[in-house]
């Protein structure tokens, strides 16, 4: 019972504020306590899992019909679903003070609801529902408290990653209509006959790549996060990545073995290539959200690098690349958010010398930079060495080409570190559009509250991996069997 | 055999009319003659088949019924067409398009 | 040959007489008597076919009614015209393709098929016995669709006044 | 006896509590910051003291990957090299500690640099007690990150911001060589814990060894600044020199050096790998030497020699005598920290650092010129001091195992003891030719100086017992250590005599050697190519992520939504407003319709 | 005449058309309102008396003819409901105008032959109701009046003409070949054993006087004109009662009765051939409409399309082609109720996207009304809409034509280009016109209808979620 709460809760916030949004006091209380109330529920299902070990599931039944609602809560799903009830109070409390507060708080929380839903899901169907379930707010997000050219990223957003769900949708009717078991997701998924496991799995991958996202398909992620508001671009970037890769372990993975095992080596140059693909990109931006978004791209390389490998640790590395860029992205879009919000731009060469005006800024800044770009002792660098150890045990010297990313990684990050904490106070601290230079107030407590509880666990998580990796051992263990190659 | 082709030729003249008089009214004439051949056709092919003389009967009476009413209601269309616009050439319409 | 067939063969070749009439002419009083043609043969065949029920309504509801309406109003467009009424038609070789395909098409397909009927005679009753009885549903929706054809053309022709 | 994990764990508790506490109590939160370094230094030595008995305490490791198949774990112990290791570190540390009580006292974020500071000893500890190479990995970059936020401490220089960052980024190409000699190993022996790794070596592949090997060397070039990765170390003369003394010259830049020590039996089977270590070291021996030759920054002088030492003790690994590699690393740590702190105290005093505008200050500052004068003559190799011993052990050792090489470190110690003594002359004799008065630096920077001359001079005679604790040969190869002793002894003499008429003696040295001249002070292009590079690829990421990304990845899905908008209005124009095309369309498509189905039902 | 006849046989229609007497009786007395209530109840009544009967009475053929009894007459009962919504959303239109009540006859009368077309299984009755749903659809785009109006409906006419003679020249064969026999139960099995040709083209021509009825490729060039230029209530009508009684027709007579022949196996190329064209025509059509009335009367024929396909698919294509009508009518009246409901918030609203610009903000009931219909219509999950593309898709897939699920897929995808403007024009556009001080006023009953078909397409889109497909839609089964 308690997983339909973890979905249930911010639903029913959402509705909530989005009838009695008028008031701001009142969508704020709404929206924190249906936040945090998801939490504690995400709490107690981690608690509950750590200890028993094996699944939790539910499955809502009405005198006997077959009902598509059937959650169910492994080690694959629980620390993502922990990430996201997370990421919800952070993005809840990073838009403390948007306009139209009421309708943007429900939003928010319908996307936490969607995304749990795809997270917990135990059913095919209602996976895709909830996978397109979560793109309805994201669109209405963007649209609506987006910047200059939202309608367009709004729009792109949605055809973009619609058209590669709509092909999923019929991998994953072709995969019931196969399979034979009904929509249902059992316990031990059992392949479907090798002949159309190829089929299907590259019909999955079209909608599953283009969320993660995957090299030739990313063009979509930039756009989306520049014109996202703050609490969007978190929640993005912090979980709807993550479907992706999910949807991989959790579908691909198990119902697709064979042509998994074949299509690894081109999912691992597709993770190489995003590895150093978007490390470049990022070197040449001037706009920080796209930066973030282009280092997004690279770090859920090392995400697909790690599933591709299909070792137990390969898994885990990319279990904690995702758990951790969630941290990390999402502290990163918070600040830049929060610098906007002062700044008013976005350019990062209006600032510098933020560590004098700004110090408790650019010291949140600096660290959540050096943990983007791996350093061991914070969150990145036990995902991203799992996934490339990982990776070369199973592919070789090819993996090589990933180096030339991570020196990349160092490359932007320190780029941006240097453009906007480095330096001179810039005489140019008065915003873009000509308004009086706002004395830059540093970080108040709110926005502590966010940052720092973020700081401390990619801290905790960088120095012990096992805070995750335990709780996802079984299931990804199994997987990796399943995978075919178990090292 | 004969009344095949007749209803035949028939019915591909009425097709003929309605694709080419650019006179609103001259095409619903086109639509008499073609509701008219098929009526005879379907009469002559169900009673060649063995076909009860009363069913094939009804059947035809209720569709030169209808047909009248179409030839009405579309009579109805030119003339309301025809008195706004003072045109019943078919193609000097050209309003509504894209 | 028998006496049947010639009586069908004649007034299939006065319907298709007529049709042709009605589609090549330009002049309107000629277009007009070709239609009338046509709807008398129509009316033929179906006596010749034994059912004199039917010759008789196509009488009355074509010839009267709506040979009359297309006179009328072909009358009454041309009312302002000044020299002698003219019917325009703009020949298309497209147009031609399409219909000479129908024509194939039905031809070729029913030829073969479609032998004529030999005659016999179904008397008014017996067709009021199936209009009442197996087919009463089909009669009460005619009823239905001559009230709906009724509203119809008051909707539309009264479409021009408040608009 | 002193726990391993309070040596690991009291620094960083340190460096958040200086931190912390902020600028009010710094003046005394910063002695805390020796608590790091003295805990280093007492354990090593107590387990330096007891080494007979037991090599080292059981190594507490706990696992960090758990798999079906295999963990990762990470540990930390002290043998030997580690105790030894702790020992320079703690003293060294202790030192700069010290000496930054005077040099960083009216600096206004001292909390931020006593707290990097005791970061930075607890990382090098780490590095160094580390009994799993993932464990070295962590402590290895975190070394990397506090060298980055030290060199840009003053970051509102920019040109220090862009030297950190440089630094970090060079040493981050080495850093991955290391990851995937690490990833290498996993695959192949299965444990990534360094004495099972080295346990397994006899079972791998030749190939697979010297790879290995190969890969690691990378990344202790990167780290030791080995040509080709040591344009980072001139420019983080940046930062301030206290760390300048500690991380570019005795500990980080060490840590290379101690990585190959510790793994090597990887290097001992793999002959072609020792061959590339020793070219290379001697190539950056002499090549840095040559160049600190006319550097007139008193910093850049003791940074080229710094790489040059390094060159020297790589030369001697690749000789195969690890050991004169490791007692010259020790001895190095002593005399050039020294050194610096002296050039840090004459910058302090003098307020310059060009040897150019220096001159007289002997007299003006007579225990750091002593003090000078003994880490001097110390790298010049000459007798009875500490480098001497140690550099005879490695040019004897090279000697013997290549000729040629040995050679060309012949001439790299002339050279070294030519431009020591040529900074000695500008320095501090003649008359000051800078602005102002020189002044003696305060007691709390004088007395570091003392210790480090003292160790610097007395290390010497630690060489035997140190080739007894490691089992190298002990004693000296007479002829070598004369020959030596002449030739450095020559060089010090005409540097010191060549250098009477003070700088002019550059520009007619520059006359006579022309663009050799010229080209060694330039460090022959080598960093001002990588640095151009650098530059060209971040403009040519800026285009291309215009140019590729935006326009053709981006520009195929925007051309695919001009294909359905194209083809869109294709059918939109099928809508013409015809009612006889409208009809046409509805016969031809019966006729069409009908033909399909005749045909298809044939 | 035996008046035994079970309720659900002939109730259900007589409500309708005696609703629709009284309210001509009224109209003369020259008390539009009440004539326009009068219908509405008819309407209402029946659909309500239809859905209570499909679930209490055996199914049944009333008069040999007449199918009734659970989908037979639960498809018709929410074709009157979806009429007495159109009603009640025009009812100020109508009770204004002068031919108001005519037009909202013509509707009650239009879903009564939409139940003719659906129940009876007979030749004479499919002719019948094929052209009384030809002759109210005239009428109703004519009845709005304007000139563009009129000429839409001139044109549909013309089209009209040809498609009703081909039907009837299909009809007498199809009369013919079963000797006579108009009956569908009994003259299908004679159907199958009889010479293969002019069975065949008996076959094209039925399926092109229903593609024609259901605006299908190459037979659409009618509607965008009509949806565009004919009032919204009347285009909500014409775009969901009339295609939902054709498209199920269809499924019987091909599925189940005259052509299921092995005979007749090309059945399904063919109906691929017009399905596919009219995904496509329809969906990229769709794309550049600036007229949302016109962009929708594109959609209509882009969603046939998946109905074809539906059909197309075989025996699991019965239960995809149920789901999928009923889910695309309650969708396209939403839709078009929702414009009807826009005109009165904007009376100065021009048709057009831009001239949407920022409703949602002045009316946000509005705003949700359009975007649940337009999601629905995509085929978004949470809405009614996806368990009818679910369907289609499982259905094609399940005789593995895989191209085609892509092609369905893919014609959904670009769909969203049109859906999608609307929604962003809605809310993300800034209305340039400032709307407070316009004469606008919140909405009135088409917001109201608006909404409530917006509540049923959730409910519709959720509660399978809950309860599994069967159940919510075993109601409509045949």
């Amino acid at each position: 019972m308690t997983l339909a709460l973890l979905i249930a809760i911010p639903l029913a916030g959402a509705l909530v504020s989005a009838v009695v949004g008028r008031s701001t006091a009142v969508a704020r209380i709404i929206a924190l306590a249906a936040s945090l109330g998801t939490a504690g529920v995400a709490a107690v299902v981690w608690q509950a899992y750590a200890s028993s070990a094996e699944a939790l599931t539910y499955e809502f039944t009405m005198d006997g019909a077959g009902s598509f609602l059937r959650l169910a809560a492994d080690g694959l799903s629980v620390p993502l679903v922990a990430l996201t009830a997370l990421l919800g109070i952070i993005a809840v409390l990073a838009s403390w003070n948007v306009e139209r507060i009421g309708t943007h708080m429900s939003l928010l929380l319908a996307l936490e609801a969607a995304v749990i839903g795809v997270f917990l899901a135990a059913d095919l169907i209602l996976f895709y529902v909830a996978w397109e379930a979560v793109l309805i707010p994201m669109f209405f997000l963007i649209g609506g408290w987006g910047h200059e050219n939202r309608r367009y990223a709004a729009m792109k957003f949605f055809i973009y990653t619609f058209a590669g769900s709509a092909l999923m949708l019929v991998g994953l009717v072709l995969l019931v209509v196969l399979g034979g078991t009904g929509t249902g997701m059992p316990a031990t998924p059992l392949p479907i006959e090798p002949a159309s496991q190829t089929l299907v799995f590259w019909l999955l991958a079209a909608g599953l790549l283009v969320k993660i996202p995957v090299v030739p398909l990313h063009t979509w992620l930039p756009d989306a996060h520049v014109e996202a508001p703050t609490a969007g671009s978190i929640m993005l970037a912090g979980v709807l990545l993550k479907m992706g890769a999910y949807g991989i372990a959790r579908i691909s993975i198990p119902y697709t073995p064979d042509a998994f095992a074949a299509a690894a080596p081109i999912l691992a140059a597709l993770g190489v290539i995003g590895i150093v693909y978007g490390a470049a990109m990022a070197l040449g931006q001037c706009d920080l959200k796209r930066l973030v978004a282009y280092s997004s791209v690279a770090h859920m390389g090392f995400v697909v690098l790690g599933l591709a490998s299909g070792t137990e640790l390969g898994l885990q590395g990319a279990m904690l690349g995702m758990v951790s860029h969630g941290l990390v992205a999402g502290l990163l879009f918070f600040l830049v958010g929060a610098l906007y919000e002062r700044a008013h731009t976005r350019d990062i060469g209006a600032f510098g010398g933020l560590g004098v005006t700004l110090p408790r800024w650019a010291t949140i800044f600096v660290v959540a930079s050096l943990a983007s770009l791996g350093l061991p002792g914070l969150s990145g660098f036990p995902g991203e060495f799992a996934s490339v150890v990982a990776g070369f045990g199973r592919f070789g010297f090819v993996i090589a080409v990933a180096g030339i990313g991570i020196v990349l990684a160092g490359a932007y990050t320190l780029r941006a570190v240097r453009l906007v904490v480095h330096g001179e106070p810039a005489a140019t601290q008065a915003p873009a559009d000509g308004l009086q230079p706002a004395a830059l107030r540093d970080l108040d407590a709110r926005e502590l509250l966010i940052a720092v509880p973020l700081v401390a666990l990619i801290v905790a998580l960088g120095i012990w991996p096992r805070l995750v990796t335990d709780i996802a051992a079984a299931t990804l263990g199994a997987l990796a069997s399943l995978a075919g190659t178990v090292s | 055999m004969i009344v095949a082709i007749g209803c035949a030729a028939a019915f591909s003249l009425g097709v003929y009319a309605v694709l080419t008089r650019r006179d609103v009214i001259a095409i619903l004439a086109g639509a008499e003659l073609m509701l008219g051949a098929a009526n005879v056709q379907l009469v002559a092919f169900a009673l060649s088949r063995g076909g009860d003389g009363a069913v094939v009967s009804s059947f035809a009476l209720i569709v030169l019924v209808i047909a009248a009413a179409e030839a009405a209601v579309g009579m109805a269309l030119v003339v309301t067409a025809y008195r706004r616009t003072r045109r019943t050439l078919v193609d000097e319409f050209g309003e509504v398009s894209g | 040959m028998s006496a049947n067939d010639l009586a069908l063969a004649v007034t299939v070749t006065v319907m298709v007489a007529g049709a042709a009439g009605t589609v090549l002419t330009s002049d309107v009083p000629r277009l007009v008597i070709s239609l009338g043609t046509f709807l008398l043969g129509v009316a033929a065949a179906f006596l010749v076919m034994g059912s004199p029920l039917l010759a008789v309504s196509q009488v009355f509801v074509y010839v009267g009614g709506v040979l009359v309406l297309v006179l009328f109003a072909l009358m009454m467009v041309r009312r302002s015209g000044d020299e002698k009424p003219k019917v325009a038609t703009r020949h298309d070789l497209g147009a031609a393709v399409i219909a000479l395909g129908v024509f194939v098409l039905l031809a070729a397909v029913l030829g073969p098929v479609a032998a004529d009927p030999t005659p016999v005679v179904t008397a008014p009753n017996e067709v009021g016995a199936i209009l009442l009885g197996p087919s009463l549903v089909a009669f009460e929706l005619v009823g239905v669709l001559l009230l709906a054809a009724l509203l119809a053309v008051l909707v539309i022709v009264k479409g021009g006044e408040d608009s | 006896m002193m726990p391993l994990w309070f040596v690991l764990v009291a620094p960083i508790a340190v460096a958040l509590v200086i931190a912390a506490a902020g600028r009010g109590p710094v003046r005394y939160t910063r002695w805390l910051a020796l608590v790091g370094p003295v805990a280093a230094a007492w354990a090593g030595a107590e387990r330096l003291a007891d080494a007979g008995r037991e090599t080292g305490v059981a190594a507490e490791a706990v696992s960090w990957f758990v798999t079906q198949t295999g963990s990762i774990d990470v540990g930390a112990s002290a043998d030997p090299i580690a105790s030894i290791m702790l020992v320079v570190v703690g003293v060294v540390a202790s030192m700069v500690v010290v000496f930054s009580f005077g040099y960083m006292a009216e600096d206004a974020s001292q909390p931020r640099y006593f707290a990097l500071l005791s970061a930075f000893t607890a990382a090098m500890t780490g590095l160094v007690l580390s009994t799993s190479l993932v464990g070295l990995f962590i402590a290895w970059e975190l070394v990397g990150a506090c060298s980055y936020l030290l060199i840009g401490f003053w970051f509102t220089k920019p040109s220090a911001a862009r030297a950190a960052v440089k630094a970090f980024l060079v040493t981050r190409v080495g850093d991955v060589g290391l990851l995937f000699a690490l990833a290498l190993l996993w695959r192949e022996t299965g444990t990534l814990v360094t004495a099972d790794v080295l346990a397994a070596v006899p079972t791998l592949a030749p190939a697979t060894i010297t790879t290995a090997a190969l890969l690691l060397f990378v990344g202790a070039a990167g780290k030791s600044a080995q040509f080709p990765l040591h344009v980072w170390l001139p420019d983080a003369m940046e930062g301030p020199t206290p760390v300048s003394a500690l991380i570019h010259a005795a500990t980080m830049v060490a840590a290379g050096v101690f990585l190959l020590a510790r793994t090597w039996p990887l290097f001992e089977a793999s002959e072609t790998a020792r061959l590339v270590v020793l070219i290379i070291g001697t190539v950056t021996a002499l090549g840095a030497a040559t160049i600190a030759v006319p550097q007139t920054d008193i910093k850049r002088v003791l940074a080229y020699s710094t790489i040059s030492q390094l060159g020297f003790m790589f030369a001697a690994l690749g000789a195969g005598a690890w050991v004169a590699a490791f007692f010259h690393l020790v001895t190095h740590a002593a005399f050039k920290s020294l050194l610096f702190l002296a050039s840090g105290s004459v910058i302090h005093g003098s307020g310059t650092q060009d040897l150019r505008e220096m001159g007289g200050l002997g007299r003006a500052m007579p225990v750091t010129a002593a003090t000078w004068a003994v880490g001097v003559a110390a790298l010049a190799g000459l007798p009875p001091l500490a480098g001497f011993f140690s550099k005879d052990a490695v040019l004897d050792a090279v000697w013997v195992h290549a000729p040629v090489a040995g050679a060309a470190l012949f001439i790299a110690s002339a050279l070294t003891a030519f431009y020591s003594f040529r900074a000695t002359r500008l320095a501090f004799s003649g008359t000051f030719r800078g602005a102002g008065h020189p002044h003696e630096s305060p007691l709390v920077m004088k007395v570091p100086l003392v210790v480090l001359a003292v160790l610097a001079a007395t290390l010497g005679a630690g060489s035997w017992w140190f080739a007894e604790l490691l089992g190298g040969h002990a004693g000296l190869a007479i002829p070598i250590a004369v020959a030596s002793t002449i030739i450095a002894g020559l060089s010090a003499v005409a540097g010191w005599a060549l250098y009477k008429t003070g700088p002019a003696a550059d520009d007619r040295l520059a006359g006579a050697l022309g663009g050799l001249w010229r080209a060694a002070a330039g460090a022959y292009g080598i960093d001002a190519l990588v640095m151009r590079g650098a530059a060209a690829s971040e403009r040519g990421a800026a285009t291309a992520s215009e140019r590729f990304d935006t326009r053709l990845v981006d520009g195929l899905v925007r051309g695919i939504a001009w294909l359905a908008r194209r083809v869109g209005r294709e059918f939109n124009e099928l809508q013409s407003g015809e009612s006889q095309l409208y009809a046409a369309l509805v016969g031809a498509g019966a006729v069409l319709l009908a033909s399909l189905a005749l045909w298809l039902g044939r | 005449m035996d008046l035994a006849l079970p309720l659900a046989a002939w109730l259900v229609p007589v409500l309708v058309v005696g609703g629709v007497v009284l309210g001509l009786v009224a109209d003369a007395l020259d008390r539009r309102p009440s004539a326009i209530v009068l219908i509405a109840l008819g309407l209402g009544g029946a659909s309500v008396a239809g859905f209570v009967l499909s679930g209490s009475t055996q199914p049944g053929i009333a008069m040999g003819v007449l199918a009734y009894g659970s989908g037979f007459t639960a498809l018709p009962a929410l074709g009157y409901g979806l009429a007495a919504l159109a009603v009640i959303a025009g009812f100020r239109r109508y009770a204004t105008a002068d031919r108001g009540p005519g037009m909202a006859a013509l509707i009650a009368l239009g879903s009564v032959f939409a139940h003719a077309l659906l129940a009876g299984l007979d030749l004479i009755v499919l002719f019948v109701s094929l052209s009384g749903l030809a002759v109210v659809a005239y009428a109703l785009v004519a009845g709005a009046g304007t000139r563009r109006a009129e000429e839409s409906a001139v044109r549909y006419f013309v089209q009209g003409t040809i498609a009703s003679g081909l039907t009837l020249y299909g009809l007498a064969l199809v009369f013919g070949l079963t000797g006579g026999d108009a009956s569908f139960l009994t003259g299908s099995s004679a159907l199958g054993s009889v010479e293969s040709r002019p069975a065949l083209l008996a076959l094209a021509l039925v399926l092109s006087a229903f593609a024609f009825k259901l605006g299908a490729f190459p037979f659409h060039a009618w509607v965008p004109d009509a949806y565009e230029n004919a009032d919204s209530t009347s285009a909500a009508f014409l775009s969901s009662v009339p295609k939902l009684a054709a498209l199920v027709a269809l499924l019987v007579i091909v599925r189940g009765t005259l052509f299921q022949a092995d005979l007749f196996a090309s059945a399904t190329s063919l109906l691929v051939a017009i399905g596919v064209g009219s995904l496509l025509f329809g969906s990229f059509g769709m794309v550049r409409q600036q007229s949302v009335a016109r962009l929708l009367g594109y959609s209509g024929i882009a969603q046939v399309g998946y109905g074809l396909l539906a059909i197309s698919s075989g025996d699991a294509g019965i239960q995809a082609t149920i789901v999928f009508i009923v889910t695309y009518a309650v969708g396209a009246s939403a839709a078009f109720i929702a414009l009807e409901a826009v005109g009165r918030v904007r009376p100065e609203w021009d048709g057009t996207r831009a001239g949407m610009a920022g409703i949602a903000r002045r009316s946000p009931l509005l705003g949700v009304a359009l975007t649940v219909a337009m999601l629905s219509l995509t085929g978004i999950p949470l809405f009614a809409g996806f368990w009818g593309k679910l369907h289609v898709f499982a259905a094609l897939l399940s005789n593995d034509s895989v191209v085609l699920a892509i092609v369905a897929g893919v014609a959904a995808v670009v769909s969203f280009g049109g859906y999608g403007s609307v929604i962003r024009a809605a809310y993300f556009e800034d209305s340039n016109v400032n709307d407070d001080e316009t004469v606008g006023e919140w909405g009135g009953s088409p917001l109201v209808v608006s909404i409530v078909l917006a509540l049923a397409i959730l409910a519709l889109g959720i509660v399978p979620l809950l309860t599994g497909i069967s159940r919510v839609y075993a109601l409509f089964s045949l």
